[in-house]
């Protein structure tokens, strides 16, 4: 039998490359929820007789020293878990054909993969949303369910930020005469003196706000509209789902409508989701605080396992891929919408649903709203 | 060393400057807040003369040199050097005309060997082709380096010719400044105090490679100095300078007997 | 009026490096990081339920040792053997790396509120103009701080010592000034300037490991702004810095709103190239 | 009774070059010495070597100040014991003014005569007093070097090196500073110079030490060198006087020593 | 102790003949090392060779000519972004080189400018703000950054039969090869030697004929050429290129490797690259603690080896000189 890296009779290695150091640092904790995840299944007995040993490497959110981490990661791992950075995955597009490596989700702008070839997209399997969809439903949800008529955008000036721009548009396009876009405020990642964003943003005379930006900015921007007395039904994107939100902004986050994203849950208001990240803290004590964002990262391990189950005991990167393919209408431990892989089908999950801040935690408002796969 | 000067039949000579004065300065002043450093000074340099200016501390005579090196620019006045104007011109401009001068407190290149030193000298001799800077072709390096290597050897440099220009002692560092100056090939050469810090026998030595300087090079020389003694004996002609202006001119003999110089400078002895 | 406010925060920023430039001609790039090393000692002593006083008294001294630690156990050895200006700026740069890498791992990288006494969201209105509870906090420390370093830095023999060991050390050393305890006492003042501005950043910025890069940036540009060896110029420069950022903000675009400021602070530099109050050193020969 | 004393130090730049080879000197209290010598011979390098400026050197020898061991010893606490070193690039601090300058002078002066210092000192260089709010770098070079003696003097020290005194001074300015420092000296200073204006220097100085690559190759009183022949050669220029006037003569007489 | 004959002799790159073998060796061991090593080392190798020539040119500014530049990610930017627009229009990979380095050097050279009359700190912010600009205007101009997903480079075919990374390896390792030999051939000649009398004294540069403007424009041109053709072969062998990539940060990282790899040296730059690639590198497995590690190697570096790795090195060569007689 040919040998394939990365993978013993007693061992399956997976790769992981994050951002563990620098400003993007905190996006790190996905890695630290996957790995808490494959501990967890370890001590379960790991996967057909197999531990899943996790090598992370920190990439400090630059492309040049992702793609040398997975450079030295070749030959010795099986797959790469939770890559993350839309400048990384596109600087490591051909990677993982290349090299017949399998890259089992990614978080980024995933219309990358879209303009692949589909037999390149052969080895990469994505539950990530599309913020663009994502924009585009809350500008929907806005406009429909809470009649919104004047729509503001405070968002990050990059390609995430400008996707939900674009995203907004669209609907608003769609809803022809509904509503408009009556400003958009762009705001540098570095800066965080927000106060002239906020009176622009008051300017605009927005009812909706909807923000695309870090947590430390949406806390900000919430706050410096307060001081000059603007309070806009605010509407964020699913990474502000995040419980700290509370701490952050106080009181003005309550009520903010916040997306959530379809391929992972909220803990503190799903059981299924409690349960998992009660497992993923007792593995790593360091998730304490931050279990959402370590849920979102635990929840591309839980789809690996799965694969790996899957795949049955000999394992290859071809078998592998087939048992990633078998997973169908699946939620992982409950949680999320369901996903679905197959031959043409690599973007497994592409899903949004409404919550609000209410006393402290992000309920949910309404089932998934379950958009279009992209590729 | 080589008897005939490498250089001189390159020198461009102008006809009507044959007639004129090499240099000729006339109502200089300048003003630094407050203080008139130079006012309304007048002289002349001829061809192959030597030059000597005295004058108490702070009298201008370093002032003087960084105006007509263009280091500042005067106030008012007139610089003429070989027909040209150099009030308004920059350094370096002047420096191509033919200006060279030394510092008072040196002002080397101190991280560079005493060779590149020199070399640098020669810059604004050199044929600039960047794609011999970047071909490596070295045909002119070698050349320039050939002139350079005659100066050393004339200024008795040999020892210290790869040495960092920082470790050399003062009284050598004097002496490659005065090279640098020389490897200009300049019509006029200004030197302030070149024989300060050195012991007698020094002194003389560099007193002869001043007379030398003029006799092969044909280089007319400004010359700033305390050491009374070596500066009567060097200079044709000298000038006099106090608080900015001018005291007394002419013959040396005559300068030093003058009253005014007597009591701003020399002082009873 | 949020000109002002942020311009203050620039202004206490640039007092800092300030104060170490004209002592060392190191331009401190660990300044940032010391600052936030200083305001997350004190929310870990909060949490710890130490009263909030001492907490900023604690975090202003723990800033100081910081920085007179780093003084004497690294710059002192780099410096006798011969570090270079440029190398002693790479060795600031170094400490901001450790410090960042340690503020992330004990303090944790997602962004937390700072508790403070004055609120950030309580606001008073002044014809028309808002400013909130913690911007008239920062504002009024601001001035009463730099005052006090005026009045030391400028009135007493310790500013002249600062200057001359700046310029030359060799030559203070002869002098018989104590260079080391100069040199030492400037670094721990501009730490506990930092971090004071730290401390008044944090409630309104969210602390997080890198909450200080930006005004750290800025306080730089207004250094340079109001001239490097100039007290005042920080002050100034800072304001000045903010009132224009808030100006092009407002008026002429927020996406250029740095480029513009940074295109008025270049402009200003070609015109006074030694900065708005800073003194020109011309060379003479 | 002696004051400094050194013996057989040897100080290396760059742990190779040799600048001092085991030299031994004494100063007196209260007396002038004089160190002539040609380019390179080490002289500064000597007072640079007692005033700690060169980092762990000297490598052997050692330096006593006033029954102190002082070698290597870092440049502020030689200082306070009361040396003052004014270089040859005269130390100044270019980008403050003349009076700021003096005041650092007065560093750790709380006596009431600083007032009386600063009358003495105006009084020989009269042009620092129109110069106070100057910044220092826009001075002449004359000017500078009175300045770098004006705060020496003002430090009031037990013993002053000099590195070339008189050097870019006037030759009236000159003579004053040498009177000056006689003056000094009795009240208390001793001195030792480095100087190359060796009549000058000979005029003033009790005692004198000729040095040369690194070592002492001549010592005696002042009258004693000034009677030496090859000191009269080389250092007084005497020989000059009596050249035939056609021309120099590029000479490189063989020294006896 | 060789004895030099000629001038022309002491003006050959490398004189001693062990030297040369030395030298030779080295450059074998280079060649030969995809063929041996694993594969990220040749990778992580292209990068350096590739980070190594951007050093170059910052050498060139500020170890060489004396001018600090904080907005090298600007050049960077400039060189990277001109690099895959060109090349989209379907030029060969040497028309792109060459325009990025133009653009970059044309950059430099208006940025040069303010450097007439600014100094040390003063110049550092000046040239920041450039750095800053750059990145708003290609942040909000789509056309210029390529739309929100960035702008997509074609990539290098390999040719010979190779495999990428090594074809990648011997492409990046001529070319730095190439930019290190005009680096020494710019730094021997007499631009070389205007440049550092503008470091050492501007004053007596500008008193015995150095044109202060122009060599300082030039000095800023070359080495924003050398840093744009770094971010065009950065372009092609990211074959991505987003605004992001270029922040303050890229341009600390090229200073600090100008400082740990030595001011003013050749040798030293690729040292210094070699230096900020490798050890956030290495010990990348230190998760969090990576900055701590990095920052601690640099502290260590310049505490005890002030002059930058460059001085060990030397000092390494002055004891084998005389090894084993000491
Ligand atoms: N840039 C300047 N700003 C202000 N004052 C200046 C400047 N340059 C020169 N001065 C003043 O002008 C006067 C003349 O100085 P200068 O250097 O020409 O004197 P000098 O004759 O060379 O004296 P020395 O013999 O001492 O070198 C001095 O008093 C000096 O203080
Ligand atoms: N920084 C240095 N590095 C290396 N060598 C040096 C250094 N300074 C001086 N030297 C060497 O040490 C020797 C003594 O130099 P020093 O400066 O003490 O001479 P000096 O007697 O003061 O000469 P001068 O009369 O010219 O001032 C010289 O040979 C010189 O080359
Ligand atoms: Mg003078
Ligand atoms: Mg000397």
């Amino acid at each position: 039998q040919q040998e394939v890296p990365g993978v013993s009779k007693t061992e399956v290695v997976i790769g992981i490359s994050t951002p563990l150091s620098g400003p993007a640092a905190l996006w790190g904790v996905t890695a630290a929820g996957a790995k808490a995840w494959a501990d967890y299944i370890n001590d379960q007995g790991g996967v057909h007789g197999r531990k899943i040993k996790v090598i992370m490497k920190d990439d400090g959110y630059n492309a040049a020293r992702a793609l040398i981490n997975l450079q030295q990661m070749k030959g010795k791992v099986f797959a790469v878990c939770g890559l993350l950075g839309t400048a990384i995955l596109n600087a490591s597009r051909d990677y993982f054909p290349d090299n017949k490596i399998p890259l089992i989700n990614a978080y980024g702008d995933i219309r990358i993969w879209t303009k692949m070839p589909p037999e390149k997209r052969k080895y990469i399997f994505i539950a990530y949303p599309d913020y663009e969809d994502e924009a585009a439903y809350i500008a929907r949800y806005a406009i429909q369910k809470l009649n919104t008529k004047k729509i503001a955008l405070f968002y990050q000036n990059d390609d995430y930020g400008k996707m939900a721009l674009s995203g907004i548009k669209k609907t608003i396009a769609a809803l022809t005469g509904k509503a408009t876009l009556v400003g958009s405020i762009p705001h540098e990642v570095t800066e965080r003196a927000l106060g002239m964003h906020a009176l622009k943003l008051k300017e605009t005379g927005a009812d909706t706000l909807i923000i695309y930006a870090t947590m430390t900015h949406a806390s900000l921007i919430l706050k410096e509209a307060a001081k000059v007395g603007y309070r806009p039904k605010a509407m964020t994107t699913f990474t502000l789902g995040d419980p700290i939100m509370y701490k952050l902004a106080g009181d003005v986050w309550e009520g903010t409508y916040t997306s959530l994203p379809g391929n992972s849950g909220v803990p503190g208001s799903e059981p299924e989701a409690d349960k998992v990240a009660a497992i993923l803290k007792k593995y790593d004590p360091k998730i304490e605080g931050k279990e959402y964002l370590a849920l979102f990262g635990a929840m591309s391990m839980i789809q690996l396992v799965e694969g790996l189950k899957n795949a049955g005991p000999g394992l290859t990167p071809e078998s592998m891929i087939k048992g990633m393919e078998m997973i169908k209408d699946w939620k992982p431990q409950g949680i999320g919408a369901p996903v679905t892989y197959g031959p043409e089908r690599r973007h497994g999950v592409n899903a949004s649903r409404m919550g609000q801040a209410r006393d402290g935690r992000h309920m949910p408002l309404e089932p998934f709203t379950i958009h279009k796969s992209h590729f | 060393m080589a008897d005939i000067c490498p250089w001189n039949h390159l020198r461009f000579i102008n006809p009507i400057s044959k007639i004129m004065a090499l240099l000729e300065v006339s109502g200089l002043s300048i003003n630094f807040g407050g203080i008139q450093a130079l006012t309304d000074i007048a002289f002349t340099v001829e061809r192959e003369e030597i030059l000597g200016l005295i004058g108490p501390n702070g009298s201008g005579k370093t002032t003087l040199f960084n105006c007509i090196s263009g280091v500042y620019t005067p106030d008012k006045g007139d610089i003429m050097f070989a027909g040209e104007n150099l009030r308004r011109f920059s350094p370096d401009t002047i420096a191509c005309k033919g200006v060279a001068r030394t510092f008072q407190n040196l002002r080397l290149f101190l991280n560079m060997t005493v060779l590149d030193n020199l070399l640098l000298g020669r810059h604004i001799k050199f044929a600039k082709n960047p794609f011999h800077a970047l071909l490596r072709i070295r045909s002119e390096e070698l050349r320039h380096r050939r002139i350079v290597e005659e100066i050393i050897e004339f200024l008795d440099l040999q020892p210290f010719r790869q040495n960092r220009v920082a470790d050399c002692p003062y009284g050598v560092q004097k002496r490659i400044e005065m090279g640098r100056a020389l490897a200009m090939e300049p019509l006029l050469l200004l030197l302030d105090e070149p024989i300060a810090g050195l012991t007698a026998e020094e002194k003389q030595e560099t007193a002869y490679y001043i007379t030398e300087i003029r006799g092969r090079y044909k280089t007319a020389i400004l010359l700033v100095e305390h050491d009374l003694r070596i500066a009567f004996k060097l200079a044709d002609r000298m000038i006099a300078l106090n608080y900015g202006s001018e005291i007394a001119q002419g013959d040396p003999k005559e300068v030093q007997q003058t009253p005014a110089v007597i009591k701003a400078y020399l002082g009873e002895e | 009026m949020a000109g002002i406010s942020t311009g203050s925060i620039y202004a206490l920023v640039a007092l800092g490096l300030v104060l170490i430039y004209r002592s060392t001609r190191i331009l401190n790039f660990a300044h940032g990081d010391i600052a936030t090393a200083g305001t997350f000692f004190a929310f870990a002593l909060l949490e710890l339920g130490v009263h909030f006083g001492l907490a900023m008294v604690a975090a202003l001294l723990f800033g100081a040792l910081l920085a007179i630690a780093f003084y004497v156990c690294v710059l002192i050895p780099a410096q006798r053997r011969e570090a270079t200006q440029l190398g002693q700026i790479i060795l600031t740069l170094g400490l901001g790396l450790i410090l960042q890498g340690l503020i992330s791992y004990f303090g944790g990288t997602e962004p937390q509120s700072f508790p403070f006494p004055l609120s950030d969201t309580k606001v008073y209105q002044f014809r028309g103009v808002v400013i909130s509870q913690l911007s008239l906090g920062m504002i009024g420390v601001g001035m009463v701080v730099s005052l006090l370093l005026y009045l030391l830095v400028q009135k007493t023999r310790f500013g002249l010592a600062m200057r001359a060991t700046s310029e030359n050390l060799p030559a203070a050393q002869t002098l018989g000034l104590p260079t080391r305890r100069i040199l030492a006492l400037s670094w721990g003042l501009a730490a506990f300037l930092g971090v004071l501005a730290g401390l008044f950043l944090a409630p309104s910025l969210f602390m997080d490991p890198f909450f200080m890069l930006e005004p750290f940036l800025k306080g730089f540009a207004a250094a340079i702004l109001g001239g490097l060896n100039s007290l005042p110029g920080a002050i100034v420069g800072g304001l000045l810095l903010g009132i224009t950022e808030s100006l092009t903000g407002g008026y002429i675009s927020l996406a250029f709103k740095n480029s513009f400021a940074f295109l008025v602070i270049i402009v200003v530099l070609i015109i006074r190239p030694e900065g708005l109050l800073g003194t020109e050193f011309k060379e003479r020969v | 009774m002696t004051q400094l004393t050194i013996s057989s130090i040897e100080t290396l730049y760059y742990d190779r070059i040799y600048a001092l080879h085991g030299l031994s000197l004494q100063v007196r209290e209260k007396e002038i010495f004089a160190v002539l010598g040609p380019n390179g011979a080490g002289k500064t390098t000597l007072l640079k070597t007692i005033s700690g400026l060169l980092k762990d050197q000297p490598k052997k020898g050692t330096i006593e100040f006033s029954g102190k061991r002082i070698e290597r010893l870092a440049p502020e606490r030689i200082s306070r014991l009361g040396i003052v070193f004014v270089p040859e690039d005269r130390g100044l601090f270019h980008e403050l003014t003349v009076q700021e300058n003096l005041d650092l002078g007065c560093w750790g002066r709380k006596d009431h005569q600083i007032q009386t210092d600063y009358e003495f000192i105006y009084q020989l260089f009269p042009i620092l007093k129109e110069r106070t709010q100057q910044m220092v770098e826009t001075l002449s070079g004359g000017e500078q070097q009175m300045l770098a003696l004006a705060r020496a003097m003002l430090r009031r020290p037990k013993l002053l090196l000099l590195d070339e005194p008189s050097l870019g001074l006037a030759p009236m300015i000159a003579r004053q500073v040498y009177d000056a420092l006689s003056q000094i000296c009795r009240a208390g200073t001793t001195i030792l110079m480095v100087e190359q204006n060796a009549k000058l220097a000979l005029s003033i100085a009790h005692y004198s030490y000729i040095m040369e690559s690194g070592r002492i190759v001549l010592e005696g009183t002042a009258q004693k060198l000034h009677d030496h022949k090859d000191v009269q050669l080389f250092y007084l220029g005497m020989e000059q006087e009596t050249a035939p006037a056609k021309g120099w003569r590029l000479y490189k007489k063989r020294r006896t020593w | 102790m060789d004895l030099i004959e000629s001038y022309k002799q002491e003006l050959r790159l490398i004189r001693k003949p062990w030297t040369r073998v030395w030298i030779a060796f080295f450059f074998i061991a280079l060649i030969l090392l995809p063929w041996r090593a694993p594969e990220h080392i040749t990778f992580t190798l292209t990068i350096i060779f590739i980070y190594s020539i951007g050093v170059l040119g910052q050498n060139i500014l500020i170890g060489y000519t004396g001018q600090i530049s904080f907005g090298q990610a600007g050049f960077l930017a400039i060189g990277a972004f001109t690099f895959g627009h060109v090349s989209r229009l379907g030029l060969p990979w040497p028309v792109c080189l060459v325009a990025a380095g133009v653009a970059g050097g044309l950059a430099g050279y208006i940025v040069g400018f303010p450097s007439l009359r600014l100094k040390g700190p003063y110049l550092a912010i000046a040239t920041l703000g450039f750095g800053i600009a750059v990145y708003q205007i290609f942040v909000n101009s789509e056309t210029l950054s390529g739309g929100r997903m960035g702008l997509l480079v074609p990539k290098l075919t390999p040719l010979f039969g190779l495999s990428t990374t090594v074809f990648n390896y011997y492409f990046n390792f001529l070319l730095a090869l190439f930019f290190m030999l005009v680096t020494y051939n710019i730094i021997s000649s007499y631009l070389g030697r205007a440049f550092i009398a503008i470091r050492d004294n501007d004053i007596a540069a500008e008193v015995i004929g150095v044109n202060l403007t122009r060599y300082k424009l030039l000095s800023f041109a070359i080495s924003s050429f050398y840093t744009g053709v770094h971010g065009g072969l950065f372009a092609l062998l990211m074959g991505y290129l987003e605004p992001n990539m270029f922040t303050f940060m890229e341009a600390i990282t090229l200073f600090v490797a100008v400082i740990i790899g030595g001011l003013a040296s050749v040798e030293g730059s690729i040292m210094g690259a070699a230096f900020v690639i490798m050890v956030p590198q290495i010990f990348s497995e230190y998760k969090e603690l990576v900055p701590v590690v990095y920052g601690t190697t640099i502290l260590l570096v310049l505490i005890f080896e002030p002059m930058g790795l460059y001085g060990r090195w030397f000092k390494i060569r002055l004891y084998f000189q005389n090894w084993p007689f000491r």
